[in-house]
């Protein structure tokens, strides 16, 4: 199964709100608990599971913070 | 008018940038501007516009003010603990520091100086939810500390600035007046 | 009768040009004087005044030119980078004879540099800065009030002198906040611009009026010479009659300071500490930059004294220090390597001032 | 420290990893934001580096590309771009690109300006290069202001727009219209090549990124010189947040800066 | 001493003079070129003296119209219009007319430059005019070369025009292509006015005073910037014979640069 | 091997490029530098190398910049006007640290002026010229060869500081024709451009270069303070390193005329004169005007000479001799006011000098 | 009867022959023998009864040194 | 190479600008290229750049050539007659001056110098049908008084710039022959 990994490197985000924005599936938010080493709010993958992962959260992103991958797996036990 | 407090005054105050630090140092000044001759304000930012050092000295006086800048003033507040190394040796002997406690990882090594460490964070993440009122915490534990100026001076500007704008006036009287309260004790 | 604000250095400028009845500014983007454009972007069209952004640093001058030619009090405001922009037309400005007001808000150089204040525009500012032979008055304002009150001056000497004026700050002075009595100086009375063009409808004498700055077309000299030789006459005069000091614990100084800007307020602070410590410092702090207290220097030389100078450069008006004490005396020096933070965050302080008098004297 | 730990988490689940690939990211030749010279948050000026690193990698030039940058808030793109890079008196891009070009005819040399940079001060270069018709790429960036400097009116400001130098609103009577430069430059024999892109949705970024890939191609091609403004959010400035940002540029830039390309020809008679 | 004497010959007739009346001349507000400035032979620029003067006449606003000259051999105007002017350093007659035309809006003020003066140099006030729309009315003397200082190549040169700096003709690979300053500043929306002429015949001089009195009449009507682009011969550095210079015009300026008006508009939206 | 030609001094200018191996020139016309615009319009596309007509002296100097970051030898020329428009790129270059040459074909100002020589930009070439703390080195050709030979020094000079130099001439020995032999002249080694900007694939290491003026971005020096005493040490070395004068007959000179260029043509002139008479009277030619033989004036001062300055403007050159002497001689003038005819077609000429030299000894 | 009467002035003429190209009766000639001061050859009026003082000479004169008038005449004796 | 005539010559060569006085001095300048170590030609224009006076300075020398400027020359060629008095001053004691005797209205009052008139716009015309060569002609005169240069050396030159254009050299080489011939009975 095609899956999708989003990190967002903490330390660079800005919190501008664009992934959020711009993931067509609804997978960023922002939680508003969470918060950069700067002190802005910070996204979170609130569904991991609905990432295809597009990369377009990446693309948009003017910290360029997110890195994308896509990965498939299969279950071992 | 009835002569202030202080003959002369001279604060230096620091923070990161963003604009707190500088408005409490304005505040001071303009509160002083009322019951001295001559007042001076001096912002100094570090290189970068965004997230760096910024330091404002305030001088007040009735004689003529030579230098609006000082190697060391009679009080300095620091905003940033983290600063705090970098600015114990520009207060004056005899002087005050008012420290910001949260993250404040050493501890004074003069002997010639009064330092205080408050702890402005906390107090202002208690009123607003947010540590956006500490510099008035601090402004307010120095001003109680040192009675540089009446404290009602202050408190009038932060009217005159924030008129119409209450609910963002009464956090920051409320900042303001816990910062008085926490140096009562002393 | 003024007005008393709590304002900084660079809108003490904006009074002081609206108090001198200055119609026309236009100005330029630059850090660090964009206070002086903003507060004429908002003040100047309330009073009915006029206020454009020029395209560069180019138009501001070339606006400025074209409104003085028109005969109203006219100026601008910029910083290094821009400053050097405009020299070609301050050199055809002193040639043509139109008055004007530039303010030079020093920041740190050479070339892009730092934002923030410096004091290195010295030379460029007091031996003309553009080509040709011409030098303008360049006043050097210590504080806010003198913010204010020197660039009313600016405007009269411009118009007394038909000459541009310099009114060269530095980002200290510029962003200091300080009590300010904002009034209009009287300066006495000055000759109607009858030279200036309006159209022909406007002059009593029906006839035409040309403003030129190459002095070839109809001749408004007889000769190439005439003109320098009256240019020349101007130079003299401007350094007989207006060149501007103040003098600070003077009397029995031996040790004689010598700034401009916001050094001259550091190295008052440092006189004070060495008078309080017994040492016989004074402070020749220039109002004018250009015309310089040659003589003064020159003769406290004589007298014995030593000299410090304290500025926020390499060293410039340290030469014209040393041209003025001819070898009789010590000239030592503060600069911008004696900065508290090495980095263009520092300033230079009183401490720094004072461990060097104590270091020298 | 990062988060997001997708693959953490199937770890957990005793899952075997059978491919892993990395989809979308930081460009190789784009290097992070260097501390003192961050862009503020919600910039879309960071996005026009972005854009031109992964154009130069696609185009694999990216070690025969040398970038020349004004002065402003576009100038970080210098440090963020690893190419060879010449930053510039303000306002004088297109001078330096045609020294350089001039010197290096077979390197892809381009410009990186503001709005302000380049057509207000920037007019002696930009009329100089567009007369010479210099083989160069100029990129600019509109934001509507003077970003650095705190704000300030730009040719570019929109009617009514409150800036610092225009507190009640841009009257155009009094400081004329915005100006229309991608249009105004496709009208110069020398161009090749002109285009307005935008960075405010998924889609005008891709666009943005081919008309940058086209622009450089015509500069490859030795066609003319090519242009590439790009409408680009300064939150900062504009007093509004990120996303109101990119509503503001939905609502009242693109109607005024249409996006498209403006002029694109293979040959210039 | 002046010749022609058709009058004196009549009284040796014995006739009466009934009536005389002046038909053509000097205009009024037109004073001799100045012994050490004085046109070459042939030149057309002074034709632009005259006409400016006509039309001013026509308009009475002699006495309220104010010129603004750059340094070139169109400077010499100044010497020749009879009404107050300003010399300015070379390029910058946009800048001044500016600041001269927002203390007296109610005036005429209008420049007169080179080809090399506006387009070249001038870029930097140009740009600066045209994006503020400044209502000021610019003439430009195009005679494809830079006349002052020896007949170098100017933007409007043409493809082949041997030049000082082009001694084997213009290349137009190398220098890029002649600036069309009509076509071109019409695209600017702050433009009320733009039309090129010239004065290579007699018709064609009486157009070009029709634009002139336009591109006035839009500026006492306070509609935008105008703009009048004039052909004129240069014989000495077009090393031709005044009558060849005509030739010239006409098989070669006109043809690259059309005769007629860009824009004519009464109001700007 | 040179080659013998008889050219004037703007086409000396030219060939010494040439020779220096410059790839690049770019200028825009005025006069009176025309002729070496033309010059490198018609030679260097013959020799393969880039010409290009910019579009204002703003351009030239842009343009300059670019060749230069790029690594090759590049050049413009200009005179007064145009000088002044560069100031801001030259302060620029100074910080970048940018070697490139300038020529400076001095016209008669302030302003528009007249277009024949002077000598009035002195001031602006010798203190850096725009804003900020920075010098170039300033070489003053006085004849044919030395227009040829002084350039190829002058590219050497600006590879060897990384800075600016200029080539100050005049309209006199712009259009001097004179015998020159064009040679190649041989400096030594200079390390390579390592720094200079030519697309990664281009640098050994694979790794960027990156040009720039502010210093600011990616920290070419640790500070600003850095930055500057780096400059500082480099016009520490300038100074100390590349003073050049030529001394005529000083030996036993009592009388020293100072002068640079045409003028110090003609005082040599008048030095001869007054040797005839019997008068002992030298010359110290300033081939360097910056640096400036300070020490050199100083020392015959010192022994009780006289100093007369010619110099072809109101005085510029004699502020110099003035510091150098420190009160110790006389210090004498003949200026732009004493041309032979009053009008812009004047020129300084020797009888007038020798004459002033009879009135001082 | 309306005639034209064209005089041109010898001190300002610069001998560019334009009066004689435009002049569309064909009244003006440069008959190269007479110069002006300044050393131009000097146009003539070689046909004055042909002039229906139309102005175009003066108009397109560089040097302003032509001036057109009509008169009416009537023969007195 | 055999030594020229004169040791050093020094020329001045005045008059109305177009061409002319600067092109026969060039001549003059290049010939002496030939014989003289160190040659030196200066034009000097007034204001105008069309009509105005022109003057140029010619000096040759085996040794360095201080000034290229001169007070006064030895020779003086003045080929606008009403230059004659500003000129007659820059003749040196001992010199010679040439003038155009066209137009010559005043007369000589130095005693110290060689005053010769020479019809040379008449004998122009007379060659050429036009002054144009007049120039030329006074320059044959001049080289012939003072045999400053050996006259094929001019003429030499004359070949060399007018090589292919065989009237105008014709025509050019009769009018410096006229000059050299109209001074023979001197
Ligand atoms: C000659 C000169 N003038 C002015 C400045 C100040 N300045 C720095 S950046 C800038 C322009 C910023 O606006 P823009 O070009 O639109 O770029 P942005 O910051 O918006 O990206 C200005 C005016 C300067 N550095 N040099
Ligand atoms: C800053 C500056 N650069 C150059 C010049 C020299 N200059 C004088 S007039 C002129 C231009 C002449 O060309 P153009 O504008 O076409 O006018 P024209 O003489 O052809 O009428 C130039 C370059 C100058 N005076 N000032
Ligand atoms: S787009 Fe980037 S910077 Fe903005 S919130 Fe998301 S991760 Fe942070
Ligand atoms: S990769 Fe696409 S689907 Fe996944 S989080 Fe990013 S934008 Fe959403
Ligand atoms: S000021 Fe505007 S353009 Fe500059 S970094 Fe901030 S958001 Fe971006
Ligand atoms: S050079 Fe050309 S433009 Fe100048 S006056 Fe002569 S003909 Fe006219
Ligand atoms: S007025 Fe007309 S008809 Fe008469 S001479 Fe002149 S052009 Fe010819
Ligand atoms: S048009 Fe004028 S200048 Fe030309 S020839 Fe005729 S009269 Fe003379
Ligand atoms: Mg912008
Ligand atoms: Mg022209």
């Amino acid at each position: 199964m095609l899956k999708g990994e989003v990190i967002i490197d903490e330390a660079l985000c800005q919190g501008c709100g664009y992934c959020v924005k711009f993931c067509p599936r609804g997978c960023i938010a922002i939680t508003g608990d969470k918060f950069t080493p700067q002190g802005y709010l910070l996204p979170t993958v609130i569904k991991p599971d609905e990432c295809k992962p597009c990369g377009v959260c990446a693309m948009l992103c003017p910290a360029a913070a997110i890195e994308v991958y896509k990965f498939e797996t299969e279950v071992v036990a | 008018m009835e002569q202030g407090v202080s003959a002369k005054g001279e604060v230096i105050m620091t923070g990161i940038g963003g604009g707190g630090v500088l408005t409490a140092g304005t505040l001071l000044a303009q509160a002083a501007t009322n019951e001295y001759k001559n007042v001076t304000w001096f912002p100094s930012y570090a290189i970068s516009k965004r997230g760096g050092f910024v330091e404002c000295t305030v001088v007040f006086s009735n004689d003529e003010i030579a230098s609006p800048l000082l190697s060391q003033a009679d009080g300095v507040i620091v905003a940033e603990a983290a600063q705090f190394k970098d600015f114990e040796g520009r207060v004056r002997p005899g002087g005050t520091m008012i420290v910001e406690k949260t993250g404040l990882e050493s501890k004074a090594e003069r002997k010639d100086i009064r330092v205080i460490e408050v702890p402005a964070i906390e107090a202002a993440i208690g009123i607003g939810g947010s540590s956006r009122g500490a510099n008035l915490v601090l402004l307010g534990a120095f001003v109680g500390v040192t009675q540089i100026i009446p404290p009602e001076l202050i408190k009038q500007q932060l009217k005159e600035a924030f008129a119409g704008k209450e609910k963002v006036l009464k956090g920051n009287l409320e900042a303001f007046d816990q910062g008085l309260n926490l140096v009562k004790k002393l | 009768m003024g007005e008393r604000m709590f304002i900084e250095g660079n809108i003490a400028v904006g009074w002081g040009a609206a108090s001198a009845g200055c119609q026309a500014f236009f100005g330029y983007p630059i850090t660090p004087q964009n206070e002086i454009t903003e507060w004429f972007a908002r003040e100047f069209p309330k009073m009915g005044r006029i206020f454009a952004q020029s395209q560069s640093e180019l138009g501001s001058i070339n606006l400025v030119y074209g409104a003085a030619a028109a005969g109203v009090r006219a100026m601008t405001s910029t910083s290094g980078p821009g400053w050097s922009l405009m020299q070609e037309t301050m050199s055809d400005m002193a040639n043509a004879e139109l008055p004007c007001v530039v303010v030079d808000v020093q920041r740190g150089g050479p070339g892009g540099g730092p934002i923030r204040h410096a004091q290195q525009d010295y030379f460029q500012c007091t031996r003309g800065g553009g080509h040709g032979d011409y030098r303008n008055i360049v006043l050097a304002p210590a504080s806010s009030q003198e913010s204010c009150d020197l660039v009313q001056l600016a405007f009269y000497l411009a118009d007394k002198y038909r000459n541009p004026v310099v009114v060269m700050t530095d980002a200290i002075i510029g962003r200091l906040r300080e009590t300010v009595e904002v009034e209009k100086i009287e300066f006495g009375p000055l000759p109607d611009k009858d030279w200036a063009v309006k159209g022909k409808a406007r002059h009593k004498d029906g006839k035409r009026r040309i403003v030129d700055h190459s002095g070839d077309l109809l001749r408004r000299y007889p000769s190439y010479r005439a003109l320098l030789q009256s240019l020349e006459q101007k130079m003299k005069q401007m350094q007989e009659s207006e060149l501007r000091y103040e003098g600070y614990k003077m009397e029995d100084a031996s040790l004689i300071l010598v700034a401009y800007g916001y050094t001259a307020r550091v190295a008052k602070e440092a006189v004070n500490m060495a008078r309080a410590d017994g040492i016989k410092a004074g402070l020749i702090r220039l109002i004018t930059a250009w015309p310089f207290p040659y003589q003064v220097i020159r003769e406290k030389a004589c007298q014995g004294g030593k000299f410090l100078v304290v500025e926020d450069s390499l060293g410039q008006v340290i030469e014209d220090v040393r041209f003025a004490v001819e070898g009789r005396a010590e000239v030592h020096l503060v600069s911008i390597l004696d900065r508290h933070i090495p980095t263009d965050g520092g300033m230079i302080l009183p401490d720094k001032v004072f461990d060097k008098i104590k270091e020298i004297q | 420290m990062s988060q997001g730990g997708r693959l953490e988490d199937a770890m957990n689940e005793e899952v075997k990893v059978v491919t892993k690939q990395r989809v979308a990211g930081r460009p190789k030749l784009l290097v992070p934001q260097i501390a003192g010279f961050i862009y503020c948050p919600g910039c879309h000026e960071p996005l026009a580096a972005r854009a031109i690193a992964e154009v130069l990698e696609k185009l694999g030039m990216g070690d025969r590309a040398i970038g020349v940058f004004d002065i402003g808030c576009n100038s970080f793109l210098l440090g963020m771009l690893d190419i060879d890079a010449v930053l510039t008196p303000h306002g004088r891009p297109p001078d330096m690109a045609t020294g350089v070009k001039r010197v290096y005819p077979d390197n892809i040399v381009f410009t990186v300006q503001g709005d302000g940079g380049l057509l207000s001060i920037g007019a002696d270069p930009l009329l100089g290069a567009l007369t010479r018709a210099e083989k160069i790429t100029i990129i600019m960036l509109n934001n509507a202001v003077y970003g650095t400097t705190g704000g300030q009116m730009a040719p570019t400001s929109l009617e009514g727009q409150v800036t610092t130098t225009t507190p009640n609103g841009r009257d155009l009577a009094r400081t004329g219209f915005p100006t229309h430069a991608a249009e105004m430059i496709a009208t110069f024999r020398g161009v090749a090549y002109s285009a307005r892109g935008a960075f405010n949705t998924p889609k005008n970024y891709m666009r943005t990124r081919k008309y940058i890939t086209s622009a450089f191609q015509k500069q490859m091609d030795n066609v003319g010189l090519s242009f590439v403004e790009i409408i680009c959010a300064c939150p900062e400035n504009w007093r509004l947040s990120p996303i109101d940002s990119l509503k503001w540029i939905e609502e009242k830039m693109i109607p005024e800066f249409p996006l498209g390309e403006f002029k694109n020809v293979d040959r210039i008679e």
